[in-house]
């Protein structure tokens, strides 16, 4: 039962984005603080080598009050040159016209922009945000989604010295969002 | 093969030889237990028309399609029947029993298709609740990343934007086309003599610059019709292919065009 | 030593987004593929716990052309709640029959795959092309028409690491096409 809970905890933290507090781990898997605590400190282990298992190429680390897995530090060097040889100096089609809903529709929340692309724009959002093209600009009052905008950069990349400046799309299209909901 | 559930309250046909579901026609068709041939088209279009009338929203487009193919496939035999014969009967004969065996073919082709789509609808839809690991990058492995180099003008970037914004449109099977305006066929038939009497086109390039659909069955009509009066020859390599048109004419004058497509009205 | 490829390889799994070919892995690892295989298969039988290993909460699988780590299908359930992954819109009818046209037909041009579903296919494929399930492969000789192919994503979408994992539609075509091309 308990090494079920380690692999519960594996499960979620193989996924999770950001670091996850103990306690809302403990809510999610409806169990004891003290337990998910335990819990963690042996798959810390685990991960380590230092329960006479495997020291694995990822471990569990707490940053700012959460855990999250990470690349252990010896491998950071290789893991470099993965992303440099795998990350591209240009952007995808996709991710293009991501870019180019949200500089027109902005501030908006990510699932908005899911709703206009018809598809799940988290990965491609992660890119604009990491190549500092959009940036967070708030949350949305009645459901605390983070809205996005664009960045300078991208008005200095386009050549403009503000969003005033970009051609406009027709005015058809500005009450648009509102009968995608309906397209779909 | 398995069916789709909609044969109740699907679309029914009435003819002197069946009635039942459309369903079951094809069924009996594509066993070989039903001569195509029996089969009246004009019949079961103008059911089908009614039938649409009533058709409620995407609901029936499965029908719909399946209709379409099988229709398509019939027409190609009734013009069998329309080409002339000549001395050439049994030629004929051979061209509907080839015809037939289209149709199988594509029935069995499209039924494929649609048994495939569940698979694939079915594995996208347990895909989609997997979850693979997709985490946002150390920021020590960011700044690795190399620099980005921006190539996209702002005129570029308007056009991406107006097509990223534009409403995504839900396919229909479209019934403007029963309402378009009339188009003369001995008109188009002027038209393609005029595109095709210096050298050979694609139907393709025929229709190319057609705006309506009325235009594109003008032209085809009228395509058939000078076949009829032995003005052209055709050519496709393959099943779908491209039909090649080529001017054939050893005598003609315009006074041929008078009479022609006649009976289409105009 | 192996283990060590194992190791690093783990490493650079924590990192990547998309699924990691062999032949990529290979490179950055500047080892042979069959050894890097072989690791990957060690590495597989680790984490599903046949090999007298704990069972993890995660995976390693082989869709779209390479290796990505999941999480164990039995705790998508538990991960759903945590991660809100927006969903793409559900395909229609029209659109998955025609990708499936596509996928066994390809290349394949526009008025090919109209032909076999006797509808015009226009806005379904652009809808298709927008979503990235299908590309551009060129073009057609004598026509000059655009011939489409199926991308890596519509693989992993559908959880398959290649077209031979299509089922076979052999057997239902077989009667259909041989009487097809000997139609002329």
């Amino acid at each position: 039962m308990e090494a079920e809970l380690e692999r519960q905890l594996e499960a979620i933290l193989m996924v999770a984005d950001e670091p996850q507090s103990v306690v809302s781990l403990a809510t999610v898997l409806e169990r004891p603080v003290t337990e998910v605590k335990a819990a963690i400190a042996r798959l810390v282990a685990d991960f380590d080598g230092v329960a006479g298992t495997v020291q694995r190429g990822f471990e569990l680390r707490e940053v700012g009050g959460g855990w999250r897995i990470y690349v252990r530090e010896s491998y950071d060097e290789l893991v470099r040159d993965v992303v440099l040889s795998q990350n591209s100096t240009k952007l995808s089609q996709p991710a293009l016209e991501t870019l180019a809903v949200i500089a027109y529709k902005q501030p908006v929340t990510r699932s908005q922009v899911s709703g206009i692309r018809a598809v799940n724009v988290d990965t491609v959002i992660r890119t604009l945000v990491g190549r500092g093209l959009i940036t967070e600009v708030g949350t949305e009052p009645e459901t605390g989604a983070i809205l996005y905008g664009t960045t300078d950069l991208l008005l200095t990349n386009l050549g403009v010295d503000s969003l005033d400046q970009l051609p406009p799309v027709s005015e058809l299209l500005d009450d648009g969002s509102a009968g995608f909901d309906d397209v779909h | 093969m398995e069916r789709s559930p909609s044969s109740e309250d699907g679309f029914r046909v009435s003819l002197a030889n069946f009635d039942g579901p459309f369903d079951l026609l094809i069924s009996l068709i594509s066993k070989h237990e039903m001569d195509i041939t029996e089969v009246s088209l004009a019949a079961v279009t103008s059911e089908f028309i009614t039938f649409l009338r009533d058709l409620d929203g995407t609901a029936e487009l499965d029908a719909a399609s399946e209709f379409l193919v099988v229709a398509a496939t019939l027409l190609d035999m009734k013009i069998v029947g329309l080409l002339p014969t000549g001395e050439y009967a049994d030629a004929d004969d051979v061209a509907v029993l080839e015809a037939r065996d289209m149709l199988f073919a594509r029935l069995l082709q499209y039924r494929a298709f649609k048994e495939i789509s569940v698979w694939f609808s079915q594995r996208i839809e347990r895909e989609s609740a997997r979850h693979p690991r997709a985490v946002r990058l150390e920021d020590k492995f960011r700044e690795r990343t190399p620099e980005l180099v921006w190539t996209t003008s702002i005129e570029d970037f308007h056009t991406l934007a107006l097509y990223a914004l534009a409403p995504r449109e839900i396919p229909f099977v479209g019934l403007e086309h029963l309402h378009a305006p009339l188009v003369s066929v001995r008109e188009q038939a002027a038209i393609v003599i005029s595109m095709i009497r210096s050298a050979p086109m694609t139907f393709r390039q025929i229709i190319a610059g057609a705006d309506q659909r009325g235009v594109i069955v003008a032209r085809f009509l009228a395509i058939l019709e000078l076949y009829r009066q032995s003005a052209v020859a055709f050519e496709q390599i393959e099943p779908l292919g491209e039909l090649t048109v080529r001017w054939s004419a050893e005598t003609w004058n315009d006074e041929n065009l008078v009479t022609l497509g006649a009976e289409y009205g105009s």
